[in-house]
């Protein structure tokens, strides 16, 4: 009997463990430096209270920092999915071209962000890049896509919406062909239109795909690291700095820890209060079936 | 709903369009591994290199110890995915099947763990596989991933979906737990097991940051890093031997997707992560 | 008028014809059963007649108007189907409305007929429920309300019922005949279950394989069936058909050139012994199984022609499995080589089964 | 695996006695090669001492795994140091002051360093470590283009012949006379040509908002808003300047002494001819090093402390310092290196190489400020939107930077 | 021995009772069939016999044993699912055989019970196949294969026909009643569907909201009911049943203790105006549908009692709409206030239909 009401805890026990050793327990060692001074080698850590969230808020570049991250994070993902789902719609089709298709949009998930960045700092060379190459047969010339602070952020959210896409597209042609096909027709004998039919009846059955999407999708773009690291190091004029780069430059380049880490806590704040706000008010008007 | 031949060809250029929009820029990565120095400066780009200059990867290949970088990624991102599963299954099926006191705390500290980037937490990790000895060894690079919250999250939804009853019909066979979850659970779920695994696999082989910050020595390095010290040069990359150097990185992953590709959207239409 | 008229229809998919030359006229205001056994076309031919299906050749035609091309939500047809496709993210209310916006019908007069139709089926609590919370019954009254709202001329329904349990089944049955009785518009229904089909229908369609076997009243499809599919297709159990060599035995001098000879199991009697009579066959036999169904009994038997259903009206025999199966002469269907039905001089139908000159029956227990 | 790894050194150790030592050095390629192959010749030469030498990515890198490991009690014995950040890691504890060390050593001749690149060694007046792979700006010309537009092939010597020179170089639509990024290293040699310094005495207040610094930033937003040169911004910057140099689309750039092998190859496969050149001068010639310097970590025990400076020595001594500039192309940090016979050789044949050296007597020290990384980035920022913006004038550009830096120096 | 008796069982969800003190014996060797309407606690009570369900108090005996705390596995119980439950990522083949190898029976062993398993149920040709492969019938028999190749003591069935169609439902139902006759174990079967209720039991267990109302064989059952719930469970249509009040106009002087009147539908005779006799309750009446069942007609009448149905061996009656409505006296069933049977003097069942003096029927068209 009490083997019976221990098993379930013994099943998660490995994984908590994994979880508790390697994510809660750095982070609770996160939130206790952020109310401390230090610079990793001094011995002491001195305790500082609340200064570094102070010092942090009235930080004109962090405030940057968090309107470049939601900036990002929101677009990024108001993008890819409304140009994913138009895909989705358009491709969701039998036949081996789509196949192609649908294999060649997904295949940029496969490739590591670090080549992916590399490719497109190329490719969105203001004089040798392919794109402006493209864009010059069409007259438009020498869009400095990465090294002008108008143009980079929206530059670092086209390579993120051309990443996200393909994996996007594959989730919501899943959901899709999980939408019974005869309420279409019921739809069809009532006369719908084909717009009418998209926002009455596609997109509220897909809500939950777009829910699901939309969380990871924020999850993940408040996370950008990679791409950022790489293709413009936050710049120009710290116009592409997000929070986790933000993060890593303070506590590694800049040597301090305790306001790198008093980021980290406010980093966390935002993505826990934003998933349980959407739990919260979306999650209700999600149609499951 | 009759198509008109105009739009077929409108139909067909646009998807063209897509593929090229897509795969192009991996097949200027291709032709670029594949020029000199010197062309892969050249505007507009050649398309079509010069000459086929394979020594390029064989450059690449020898700038480090890659066979080492290749069997360090081989078992990290296979040790991970092996400890993944056998963390994740029983939990998913713990949090799927069974009520018990703290079901959703603990379903709710996984969900949590989903939303930590690895940059927040890797010196206090770092710090910690320091005191267990295991910094710059592979297990460094596999521990902290033996677990997966997504993992379990959908492997959870699928387990939810198996019917009651299929568990009732092994029980009153006399199957253990164990062996329900071996032969009826796990085969089950093999769709939603094998999409999982693509994406640990890809996001293992290719990462980046975390091999970096935790591996000093050449001994314990995986590919990405074997690549990267390509680009880490004072002055001018060579961007031949990198992209030839990114070819190498991406052909496995390229065969393991082409083989799993269509197993990724039967496993979302059966999760009901939808 | 909406007379329905298919003409010449062809419907292929790829290579297979799952539609063979249909012509087929439904009349206006009629209650029309398509039955079939499963992939048989009844749902094509109701897709093609909706609109929501091309025919690969051949002409629709709703009353004097050439349909074949119009598009579904012109054609005035309402469909009910068979898992109702309820718009499940909708509530009741919107579901019954989705057609009225679309045709434009003004808010006010919307709600007028939204409180008609959803008193008319018994929604009018339920009005603001999703799907979901509805029990079958009541989701399929949905179907119905959101069907019956846009006042079509035909009523489409391909196998509404079968999704519900025996109970709800049987009362939807009558709901939907007096559903048909009120509104006196034409009504296609599709089943395979053959007992819906004979209530409910005032006109039969019997396919097969894509082929038209009978169009017929369902009395006549019950009592003269055209050939051997429809009479084995009608009736519970199904008629009892055995080739005339192996009824010879009993049979020895009469109808030479028939192949097959049936009889329904409700026209067997179950007799003594020693009874016998000129005009009737006689067989002995063993009972194999007895199935009480209170009212009635079903025993399956078997004797030298092979296996039998007989269905009888009386107390279960229970003492004793040896038995004689007796069938009237004029109760005897016979078919020739390629199946079709050899009417015979005299009607079976004419003759009330009460004037018929009974043997003793073998008592129950 | 992991296991017999580790025993087998310590087998090796065991068996020969030797004191194992770790060395970790920043990038790859020809410099990574270059390390390796130097701590191989070091380890054939003796056997007393095995050192193990790690690559461990480009500077940051290598700077933040350093601290790391520091953190958790693991660092290397050996290791580099930017330049720039000297002074951070030796205030901060991290590196080993090697005064002692030299003024107990017989062998070592500070005097033969290139004083030039010894700026950065003195931290606070102790010296924490010694030159090793160093580099300084140079001016590259494409001599073809020179040539065609009737200049003098040696090249500017002034911020005004330079002027000249690139609005002679410049065609409209087809090349620029110079391409350069927003490199802070690059105004460092143009604030250090005007006379002026980046940061104040005792590194307390920022000094590049002075005359100097702006002077520096007014030439440049001159010189960029007339088209004669090219500022592409971004951290992959430098990489697009070269790739225009490359293809003939601007005349000159600016760029490491790191880089002349490369450059040079790339002249020959694109078929012109290469020229280098002192940075223009202004008022004085002052320019920056740059690359890094080896440095001993903190808090090791006696005999690795002895092992570590061995090493640090050998890897100095002019043999070996002959050797890296030939390979790597970096510069001879030891005026007997550049006097001996190999590297005379050397410039005769490749008299480009020269120039750099020659310059080393105008080479003046980085800032060490602990928070001078950030300073950077912050000067960086304002110097790019300056040249964006037309309306801001570089005064007050440089005084907004002064503004945000001044606070972290405190 | 494997008789099960129930004792005092009582079962609890939270606070709702779902089975109440629930006192039970199952013959060694019996077709006992549980119904009941829909959550009356059918499935609960064969989960706690099976040991999937813990019983909140009482105990449970199979033969000589309380197997209350068993574990399932261990009861040697076997169970066929409604949806039959089988494993679909195995093959057939695996499917039986897995509880075998569970129980550690020998490979050899185990080739033996499946290939004789699979002869009886006439799956041999489909070992290899999957469960999605094959047809509702078949995936039906590899559910009763893999409960019988364990050899269990007792057979548990719940609803196993719901999800099959007419025809092959009708089929099953006698392959069933031929398997527990060739096993002779006991069947404990669940269905809501009355008909196979009485068409397979030996024995019927009437449930309502988790108590038991009967206990009786189908015929006993059938013509016997002990109250109102069972009267109006069993048979189709239901028995008609009115207020004595309402009755009273046609049955002035009689059985004024009766609260409840009720006689079954094909109990009722449709007969001319005029005829009247003594001994049967005539009722003027209007026929409001007509269901054609092939041999037999349900009418749904009304009269100054209320609503009837009224089932009919006859030729449909088309011509009129008015009849009257004759029952024998001899075949109203009265209940009293509490809805409890007042049996009558003389039995029903003794008198055959046949011997009842016939009114003269009116005549179909
Ligand atoms: N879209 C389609 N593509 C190819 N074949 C189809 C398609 N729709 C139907 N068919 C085929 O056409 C035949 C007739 O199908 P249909 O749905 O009309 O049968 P049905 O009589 O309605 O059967 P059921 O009683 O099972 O619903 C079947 O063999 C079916 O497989
Ligand atoms: N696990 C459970 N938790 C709470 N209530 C339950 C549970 N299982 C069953 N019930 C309730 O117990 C009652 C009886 O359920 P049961 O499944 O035994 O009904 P049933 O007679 O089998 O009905 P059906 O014919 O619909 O299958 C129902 O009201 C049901 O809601
Ligand atoms: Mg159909
Ligand atoms: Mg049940």
């Amino acid at each position: 009997m009490s083997w019976i009401k221990a098993r379930p805890y013994v099943m998660i026990f490995p994984a908590i463990l994994v979880f508790t050793l390697f994510f809660l327990y750095p982070i609770g060692y996160m939130i206790f430096l952020s109310f401390h001074d230090w610079n990793f080698v001094s011995p002491v850590k001195e305790f500082v209270g609340f200064s570094n969230f102070t010092s942090l808020m009235e930080d004109a570049k962090f405030l940057q920092v968090l309107r470049n991250t939601f900036m990002y994070s929101g677009l990024t993902v108001f993008l890819t999915i409304s140009i994913s789902l138009l895909l989705a719609l358009w491709l969701n089709k039998k036949g081996a071209m789509y196949g192609m298709v649908q294999g060649a949009i997904f295949s940029p998930h496969i490739i590591s962000l670090v080549s992916i960045s590399m490719l497109w700092m190329w490719i969105m060379d203001t004089d040798y890049g392919l794109l402006n190459w493209f864009l010059g047969l069409f007259g438009i010339t020498n869009i400095p896509w990465l090294t002008d602070p108008k143009t980079s952020l929206l530059s670092l959210i086209i390579v993120a919406v051309w990443k996200g896409i393909g994996y996007y597209t594959l989730i919501f042609i899943a959901g899709l062909q999980s939408i019974p096909r005869d309420i279409y027709e019921a739809a069809a004998l009532d006369d719908t239109n084909r717009i009418r039919t998209f926002f009455k009846l596609t997109l509220p059955m897909l809500s939950p795909t777009l829910f699901f999407l939309t969380i990871i999708g924020l999850i993940g773009s408040f996370q950008v690291f990679e791409t950022i690291s790489i293709m413009t190091k936050g710049g120009p004029i710290n116009s592409t700095n997000t929070i986790v780069y933000y993060i890593y430059e303070n506590g590694f380049r800049f040597f301090k820890i305790g306001y790198a880490s008093t980021a980290g806590v406010i980093l966390l704040l935002i993505i826990g209060i934003f998933t349980v706000f959407y739990f919260k008010l979306l999650g209700r008007k999600v149609h499951y079936q | 709903m009759k198509k008109n031949p105009f739009w077929k060809v409108i139909n067909g250029i646009g998807l063209l369009l897509l593929i090229c929009i897509f795969a192009l820029p991996f097949v200027w990565m291709i032709s670029t591994s594949f020029k000199t120095l010197g062309e892969t400066m050249t505007f507009p780009p050649n398309w079509i290199p010069n000459q086929l200059l394979w020594e390029n990867f064989s450059k690449a290949w020898n700038s480090g110890p890659f066979l080492k970088y290749f069997l360090n990624s081989t078992i990290v991102s296979v040790g991970i995915l092996i400890l993944q599963f056998a963390t994740i299954i029983p939990a998913a099926y713990a949090f799927a099947r069974y009520r018990f006191k703290g079901n959703n705390f603990f379903f709710g500290v996984t969900m949590v763990t989903l939303m930590i980037p690895t940059q927040l937490i890797f010196l206090p990790v770092y710090l910690q596989m320091s005191a267990f000895g295991l910094l710059d060894s592979l297990w460094g690079l596999i521990l902290p991933f033996a677990s997966s919250a997504f993992g379990i999250f959908l492997l959870r939804q699928s387990f939810k979906q198996v019917p009651e009853e299929l568990l009732e019909a092994a029980r009153l066979d006399q199957a253990s737990e164990w062996k329900i979850i071996i032969k009826i659970m796990v085969p089950m779920a093999k769709p939603v097991l094998i999409t999982f695994a693509m994406f640990s696999f890809i996001a293992h082989w290719n990462d980046y940051f975390w091999p970096l910050v935790m591996t000093t020595t050449e001994a314990s390095r995986t590919l990405p890093l074997g690549i990267a010290k390509l680009r880490e040069v004072d002055g001018g990359v060579a961007w031949n031997i990198l992209m030839a150097g990114n070819l190498i990185l991406v052909i496995p992953i390229l065969i393991i997707f082409f083989f799993g590709q269509r197993q990724i959207i039967r496993a979302f239409v059966y999760t009901g992560v939808k | 008028m909406a007379e329905i008229r298919l003409e010449n229809i062809v419907k292929k998919f790829n290579e297979d014809t799952v539609v063979k030359n249909l012509n087929l006229t439904i009349q206006d205001g009629s209650f029309t059963v398509i039955v079939g056994p499963s992939g048989c076309g009844k749902s094509t031919t109701l897709r093609m007649i909706a609109g929501l299906e091309a025919p690969t050749s051949g002409d629709i035609w709703i009353g004097d108007e050439c349909v074949t091309h119009t598009e579904p939500g012109k054609r005035n047809i309402a469909m009910v189907f068979q898992n109702y496709a309820l718009y499940p993210t909708m509530t009741v209310r919107k579901n019954i409305e989705f057609g009225l916006v679309n045709k434009k019908v003004p808010k006010a007069e919307r709600e007028v007929l939204i409180r008609e139709i959803s008193d008319i089926v018994g929604l009018t609590e339920h009005l603001d429920k999703k799907p979901q919370q509805l029990s079958g019954g009541q989701r399929q009254r949905v179907a119905l309300a959101r069907a019956m709202v846009k006042k079509p001329k035909v009523f489409i329904l391909d196998e509404p019922l079968s999704n519900l349990d025996a109970k709800l089944r049987g009362q939807m049955r009558r709901e939907l005949i007096e559903l048909h009785q009120k509104l006196g518009i034409t009504f296609i229904y599709v089943t395979h279950d053959q007992v819906e089909a004979m209530s409910m229908g005032d006109q039969i369609i019997l396919l097969d394989k894509g082929v038209m076997q009978q169009v017929d009243n369902p009395m006549k499809m019950y009592h003269d069936p055209n050939n051997v599919f429809t009479a084995e297709f009608i009736g519970t159990p199904a008629m009892n058909i055995v080739k005339r060599t192996e009824m010879d035995r009993y049979l020895p001098d009469l109808f030479k050139k028939a192949a097959f000879v049936g009889f329904k199991p409700e026209h067997a009697l179950l007799v003594d012994e020693e009874w016998a009579i000129s005009n009737y066959v006689i067989m002995e036999s063993e009972i194999l199984t007895t199935e009480t169904l209170g009212a009635e009994t079903i025993y399956a038997v078997r004797n030298e022609a092979g296996m039998m259903n007989i269905k009888s009206f009386t107390e279960p025999i229970t003492n004793t499995k040896k038995i004689h199966v007796a069938v009237a002469y004029d109760k005897l269907y016979f078919f020739d080589i390629a199946e079709e039905r050899i009417r015979h001089s005299y009607s079976h139908n004419t003759i009330p089964l009460s004037q018929v000159k009974k043997p003793a029956l073998v008592g129950g227990n | 695996n992991d296991e017999d790894k580790a025993s087998k050194e310590n087998k090796v150790s065991a068996d020969s006695g030797r004191t194992e030592i770790t060395y970790w050095y920043a990038f790859g390629d020809k410099i990574g090669e270059n390390n390796e192959n130097l701590v191989k010749m070091f380890n054939d030469s003796q056997d007393e001492i095995l050192v193990k030498a790690e690559f461990q990515g480009g500077y940051g890198d290598l700077h933040s795994k350093t601290q790391a490991a520091f953190a958790a009690k693991n660092a290397p014995e050996v290791t580099l140091n930017e330049i720039a950040s000297m002074g951070v890691f030796a205030r901060s504890g991290m590196t080993q002051d090697l005064t002692p060390f030299i003024e107990k050593d017989n062998d070592i001749n500070l005097d033969d360093f290139n004083p030039g690149l010894m700026g950065n060694s003195y931290v606070d007046g102790n010296i924490y470590g010694l030159p090793y792979l160093r580099s300084t700006p140079i001016l590259y010309m494409n001599v073809s283009m020179l040539k065609d537009a009737g200049l003098d092939p040696k090249g500017p010597k002034d911020w005004k012949e330079f002027e000249e020179y690139a609005r002679a170089l410049t065609k409209e639509g087809t090349s620029v006379g110079m391409s350069m990024p927003v490199s802070i290293w690059y105004f460092e040699a143009f604030v250090g040509a005007s006379g002026g310094d980046m940061l104040a005495a005792e590194d307390k207040e920022v000094a590049f908002n002075g005359q100097a610094g702006v002077e520096a930033l007014e030439y440049w937003k001159r010189l960029s808003q007339e088209g004669i040169l090219k500022i592409p911004a971004g951290d992959e910057a430098s990489a697009q300047a070269a790739q225009d140099f490359a293809n003939g689309r601007s005349a000159m750039i600016f760029g490491s002494t790191a880089n002349l092998t490369n450059n040079l190859a790339i002249a020959e496969e694109n078929g012109f001819e290469l020229n280098t050149a002192f940075m223009p001068s202004n008022k004085v010639n002052g320019v920056p090093t740059g690359g890094a310097n080896l440095v001993m970590t903190a808090g090791l025990s006696p005999e690795k402390q002895k092992a570590a400076w061995e090493f640090i020595k050998w890897m100095t001594a002019k043999e070996q310092t002959i050797y890296a500039s030939k390979y790597t192309g970096y510069l001879p940090s030891r005026l007997s290196a550049v006097e001996s016979e190999d590297m005379q050789s050397l410039y005769k044949e490749i008299p480009q190489y020269k120039v750099a050296v020659d310059q080393l007597q105008y080479g003046k020290a980085r800032p060490m400020a602990e928070a001078y990384p950030e300073i950077s980035t912050i000067l960086a920022d304002e110097i790019t939107r300056s040249l964006l913006e037309r309306d801001l004038s570089p005064k007050e550009a440089l005084d907004q930077a002064a503004k945000l830096a001044n606070p972290l120096l405190q």
